[in-house]
């Protein structure tokens, strides 16, 4: 872990310390526009799947697909990072997984409540709240 | 550039060299030129003025907390009984003391005040990449305690630190305050953590690879990439608390359908990170102070730096064991004990590197080795009565006891204070120009230790009976370990007592320090004491790690491997 | 306060008595729960002595003596060393955390046999409902040797329910419930504890097991959660003993001074002024309904903030507790 | 900044340009020190939206059935609608960017001001729809009013807890668009150093920083809007 970390961090050092980092990288502009078309068309598509309806795990799985690849091209090209610093990548994705770890096992637990004992189930045997019994009161 | 002082004996007996040159202190006079500075070391000894300040306010809340209990009772059911304080008074105390301590004083103590003083000098940078940040973000600091005293002005708050829900959502309104002044005080966390990193990646002098960088400047990147990354998720934590107590949002509050225990997720998320943003630069000071002044090479350098990476990394994924008992499902606690085991092994690899630094060294027990030691003595046993509490069956009896409020300030006091107060006696000179009296900083070193382990160890006593957490009152049969403690905690405020007078003393009448009082190798030790405006008179290139120290003969055969 | 004084009677009477740092082992969790502490505290014994005593055999033998030239070892790092102290750390944390997840199951899973007691959190006292009988009570009565467990829930903020003897603890959270079960050994009494801040009286926020054995428990269960021989106790002892178990006293002075709410002084058959501008006299329906319904009639001047404790009293101790007022002249 | 000490003798006798700090010694450092330090800072804002995010998932999974009922009550064609002109400002913050690495004044400028008004355009339907909520009573917490939806012909019973879809709803896009607010005052300073000449192809670092921001902006919203809008 150590070399590899190393030899990124040296890597993006050098990077600057040379000649290429003060370089702008100047994309044609077509390319921007051909991101901007993508994303126009992925939107469409997102608005389109959701009016059709698609049935309940599949629809948000399509909707977050269609978001994820939407902000990659937001990231890889109009942020550059595509072109640029490996080492914002590594922040970034950093950023990335320790969101990903907090929704993991924060759901995590919501979801295995009351396996042991049913009574600190968040949700009762059919699926409904066990919290509405509060609620009324 | 080849006359540099890289090969230059290192004498502690050197004049201060740089004849005329003003230093920082001196090169702009009135308190203008101190408000509106952006030098590093001025802003770090302005955040080193700001924390002490409220180390005394949390340690007077501290000495309150423990004096109402000399007694069990305050006013008992018949309403003759009474003692210092009600139970409303008393909560609020150890909330303050709580909430100052942890973000006013822990939080910043080495980063912001020694670490922008030194990072920068020990780069052999001229200041940090961003210095009018640095200003903002010591103005929201100010700005951050200043909310939070507002909220003690305007009636106090009484929900512990953690600001656990529903509690924190029904009680009184200062609570709103207090809120939104550590959700300030986080963004001044945040700046400083994007600062340093900055700072450190492309500030460093010619030649300052990342192995020879000193294990501090490891130390403060790891906590900067915690602070960078946790604080965050506190800030957006207060903010939806801050909501849902105006407009009765109901995130968290179970009446209106949420779950509480899902606040506990979203603070710990943050507060666990937390305790490493808090621990691990009083590593590197540790790491710096035991190994200067065992004058040689520091045992395994790549582990001890590879090892604060590791628990700032893995340290966002334990919060869970927090919340043992508070109905997180069972899964979720077993993966949380597991992973809370993990983390305690870089951090036994640090401890066991230190020890061997000091194999076949040269020891110097100026009173900085002294509290070093005594960070050694007390993390240890902090450190390893952690194991208690993450261990699943036993954590269920201790949790909320006596036991965790021991184990946490071994850890936090006995731990980062302890390095913080070391960390002043080694670093003083440069910062100021003086020597500190190494008579007296012995004796209040004694009776730091002495205190601090009768105060907290009675306390480990305490919990393994049963005594919980934040009561305002107890049952007799505990009355003399909390007697006992509570003399403990008078002892280690008369310690604290006396390291401020030999300060203060030092400040008007202390011996002129040299360049370099401990022949320190890192290039903080380089420049004047106190360092000039911009730090060096001439940019330095490193040639040599950080410890290696020229002047030692270094043929001392031990047997030990190579 | 005198509850603790009976504590330390009752656990110097129990066979195996507390010592001067822990308490009694009292359920069948606790021996567990205490053999993995000892094995944890020997490995820490162990690993203070060899930090620490090295530490210091190095400050006494590498301190620096005199002002020759000095001289260190080379030393660097040791792989070998360092792969050792990296590796069996780590071997004995898995054992440590297999054992505690095994004991921590059986902590976890409750046995089938078990009996249920609802419990109920509530600033700044515990109701101990038991549902077949219809019984409410300020104390946990238990029979010895009978798994017992506890469905738990809070109707205001997060407490948590603890008992040290048994070595059991368990958050009791508002909207939902949370489980603990124990198996009391014999009959004694045992401390319960708050250990979740819940406010002003959170350190008063205590109760008591009462373990009986099974004769006794029978009686006390056929008389309807009184002890036996309670009939003789006049009805405004039990209702001054409820004034003071059941978290009246928090808010209710009986001398007259200021509290949250009106003092209980003088108040049987005085006429009370009310928020919304009526008034009627305090006579034994205006007190029931202002113990289940508290909202019904708001005293001017005081805030609505009583809870109700419908069902958490019944009908018996709701008069005693009526009785009890009406001496307080 | 490794550089052998030999680069930076020479740079002594260097001349200092313009922009650059005293205490860097080169644009290039005193630059990739500006875009570290907001990667660094947008690695932050990821994780102060992940608590919203969260509790958006966390809400839903415990009142699924409320999401799928409350979120009729919003417009997905002002949502898209919203999208488009937040996707459109993205595309000319980057050829604003491209401008000044080109060197283009006029093309930083517009393309800045393009931004601005696009950012401006956004925040006038968050506004409409903002007002249509608080004119249905479809508010967050205390302040939700199921009898004025009810009377407004909308959803008469929405099952679960819908305050806390609204709460969420409102805190979501509320903070957002404190974001896009900073965002375009950000970009009229922007505006001013422009026409100042403050910015060519070797100093737009501050650009390029407003740039990476706004980005993040948009990145939240391609999100929250399948999210809050087109819920099924």
């Amino acid at each position: 872990m150590f070399q590899k970390l190393r030899s990124l961090v040296v890597k993006s050092s050098a990077a600057h310390a040379g000649g290429h980092g003060d370089e702008p990288h100047v994309l044609p502009l077509s390319t921007y526009f051909a991101v901007f078309g993508s994303l126009l068309v992925l939107t469409v598509l997102t608005v389109v799947v959701s009016v059709i309806g698609l049935p309940q795990p599949a629809s948000i799985i399509v909707a977050m697909v269609v978001a994820m690849i939407k902000a990659s091209l937001v990231v890889l090209w109009f942020m550059h990072l595509k072109f640029d610093d490996r080492f914002y990548s590594l922040i970034f994705v950093i950023s990335l997984l320790f969101l990903v770890l907090f929704f993991a096992f924060t759901s995590f637990d919501l979801l295995t409540r009351g396996q042991v004992n049913p009574e600190e189930s968040t949700f009762s045997q059919d699926g409904s709240l066990l919290r509405h019994e509060f609620m009324k009161k | 550039m080849e006359s540099n002082r890289n090969n230059a004996p290192q004498s502690a007996h050197a004049a201060t060299a740089g004849g005329s040159e003003p230093n920082y202190i001196n090169a702009h006079k009135g308190i203008w030129s101190w408000m509106t500075t952006v030098d590093h070391k001025r802003l770090g000894l302005m955040y080193l003025v700001g924390v002490l300040g409220f180390f005394a306010v949390g340690g007077i809340f501290a000495l309150l907390v423990r004096t109402q209990l000399l007694g069990p009772i305050f006013k008992g059911a018949s309403g003759k009984q009474e003692w210092l304080f009600s139970g409303d008074t008393y909560n609020k105390l150890f909330t303050l003391h709580g909430a100052v301590m942890v973000f006013l004083v822990i939080i910043p103590s080495i980063p912001a005040s020694l670490g922008n003083f030194f990072l920068p000098l020990m780069l052999g940078a001229k200041d940090v990449a961003f210095p009018k940040l640095n200003l903002m973000s010591f103005y929201v600091y100010i700005l951050g305690g200043a909310f939070l005293l507002f909220s003690i002005a305007t009636g106090a708050i009484d929900t512990g630190w953690t600001f656990y829900t529903p509690y924190s959502t029904t009680t009184s309104a200062s609570v709103i305050s207090a809120v939104t002044g550590v959700f300030i005080l986080g963004f001044s966390s945040i700046l400083t953590g994007v600062n340093f990193i900055v700072t450190i990646h492309k500030m460093r002098a010619p030649g300052l690879t990342w192995t020879r960088l000193p294990l501090f400047v490891w130390a403060q990147y790891a906590t900067s990439l915690i602070q960078v990354l946790a604080t965050p998720v506190l800030a957006i934590t207060l903010m939806l608390l801050a909501i849902e107590k105006t407009m009765g949002v109901g995130i968290f509050d179970p009446k209106l359908g949420g779950d509480p225990v899902l606040f506990q997720h979203f603070f710990w998320f943050y507060s666990h990170p937390a305790v490493y943003i808090m621990i691990l630069p009083a590593f590197g000071v540790i790491s710096e102070i035991i190994t200067v002044n065992s004058r040689k090479q520091i045992f395994g350098y790549k582990a001890i730096a590879m090892s604060s990476v590791a628990i700032a990394v893995i340290g966002f994924l334990v919060w869970g064991h927090h919340m043992f008992t508070s109905g997180q499902s069972e899964l979720a606690s077993a993966v949380f004990s597991f992973l809370t085991f993990a983390v305690a092994v870089p951090t036994a690899i640090k401890v066991f590197s230190w020890v061997a630094t000091m194999y076949g060294g040269s020891l110097r027990l100026n009173s900085a080795m002294w509290y070093g030691l005594a960070f050694l003595f007390l993390f240890t046993i902090g450190g390893l009565t952690g194991l208690f509490l993450g261990t699943l069956s036993v954590d269920i009896h201790l949790h909320d006891t006596y036991f965790v409020v021991a184990h946490f300030h071994y850890v936090m006091m006995g731990g980062t204070m302890t390095a913080f107060v070391g960390a002043l006696h080694h670093w003083w000179p440069k910062m100021t120009g003086r020597m500190l009296n190494e008579f007296w900083g012995k004796i209040s070193c004694f009776f730091v230790f002495t205190g601090f382990n009768l105060t907290f160890f009675s306390q480990f006593l305490l919990g393994t009976k049963g005594m919980p957490r934040r009561y305002a009152t107890y049952l007799p049969e505990f009355q003399t370990w909390h007697q006992l403690s509570t003399l403990g905690s008078y002892l280690l405020g008369l310690g604290f007592f006396i390291t401020l007078c030999y300060m203060i003393q030092s400040l008007i009448s202390g011996a002129k320090a040299p360049r370099n009082p401990w022949g320190a190798r890192s290039l903080e030790w380089e420049t004047d004491s106190p360092p000039i405006e911009h730090n060096f008179h001439v940019q330095p290139v490193v040639k040599h790690g950080p410890y290696e120290f020229p002047e030692i003969d270094h043929s001392m055969s031990t047997g030990g491997g190579h | 306060m005198n509850l603790g004084f009976a504590l330390g009677h009752m656990m110097a009477q129990a066979s195996n008595t507390a010592s001067w740092w822990k308490p009694i082992q009292a359920s069948s969790h606790a021996a567990a729960v205490d053999n993995l502490f000892n094995f944890i505290m020997y490995l820490c014994f162990f690993f203070f002595v060899l930090i620490v005593g090295a530490m210091v055999y190095f400050v006494v033998k590498y301190r620096r003596k005199g002002n020759g030239p000095e001289r260190t070892s080379p030393i660097k790092g040791n792989h070998r060393l360092e792969i050792v102290w990296s590796v069996i750390p780590t071997i004995l944390l898995v054992i440590i955390f297999a054992w505690g997840f095994k004991d921590w199951l059986a902590i976890a899973v409750v046995p089938n046999n078990a009996m249920e007691i609802r419990v109920t959190g509530q600033k700044w006292n515990w109701t101990f409902t038991y549902p077949k009988e219809g019984i409410v009570s300020s104390d946990l009565v238990v029979p010895a040797g009978q798994p017992v467990k506890l469905v738990m829930t809070s109707s205001d903020v997060l407490h948590s329910f603890y008992i040290p003897d048994y070595r059991i603890k368990r958050d009791v959270v508002p909207g939902r419930y949370t489980v603990l079960w124990f198996e009391p050994s014999e009959p004694a009494v045992h401390q319960i504890y708050c250990t979740e801040y819940c406010g002003t009286s959170h350190s008063q926020m205590l109760s008591k097991v009462k373990v009986l054995d099974s004769a006794k428990y029978e009686e006390w269960i056929a008389n309807g959660g009184e002890e036996g021989g309670a009939s003789a106790v006049p009805l405004a002892d039990k209702g001054q003993k409820l004034y003071e178990s059941r978290g009246c006293v928090a808010c209710h002075s009986n001398d007259g001074s200021q509290k949250v709410g009106p003092t209980w002084k003088g108040l049987y058959a005085a006429q009370r002024k009310f928020a919304d501008g009526t008034s009627a006299a305090a006579d034994e329906n205006y007190l029931r309904q202002s113990i289940l319904v508290p909202g019904a009639q708001v005293l001017a001047g005081y805030a609505n903030v009583m809870p109700s404790y419908q069902g958490q009293l019944n009908d018996k101790q709701i008069e005693s507790i009526i009785e009890y007022i009406k001496t307080l002249k | 900044m490794t550089q052998p000490s030999s680069s930076h003798a020479s740079s002594a006798g260097h001349h200092h340009p313009k922009y650059l700090a005293h205490h860097f010694e080169s644009m290039a450092q005193q630059n990739a020190s500006g875009k570290l330090g907001m990667w660094l800072f947008l690695g932050q804002e990821v994780l102060f939206f992940s608590g919203l995010f969260l509790a958006y998932v966390l809400a839903r999974i415990i009142y699924p059935e409320t999401f799928l009922a409350a979120h009729e009550l919003l417009d997905w064609k002002l949502g898209a609608l919203n999208t488009i002109f937040l996707l459109t400002s993205s595309l000319t913050m980057a050829l604003a960017v491209r401008g000044a690495q080109v060197n283009s004044k006029p093309q930083m400028f517009y393309n800045i001001l393009a931004t601005l008004v696009l950012g401006g355009a956004f925040m006038v339907v968050k506004y409409i729809e903002y007002s249509h909520k608080f004119h249905d009573g479809l508010l967050p917490g205390h302040f939700f009013d199921a009898t004025k939806a009810m009377h407004n012909g909308q959803l008469a019973n929405i099952p679960g807890a819908p305050a806390i879809f609204f709460a969420i709803y409102f805190v979501m896009t509320g903070t957002h668009g404190l974001h896009v607010l900073i965002g375009m005052g950000l970009m009229v300073w922007l505006l001013v150093r422009i026409k100042r000449g403050d910015f060519n192809s070797e100093n737009h670092v501050y650009l390029e920083n407003v740039g990476l921001y706004w980005h993040i902006v948009d990145l939240i919203w391609i999100f929250l809007f399948p999210l809050l809008y087109l819920v099924r």
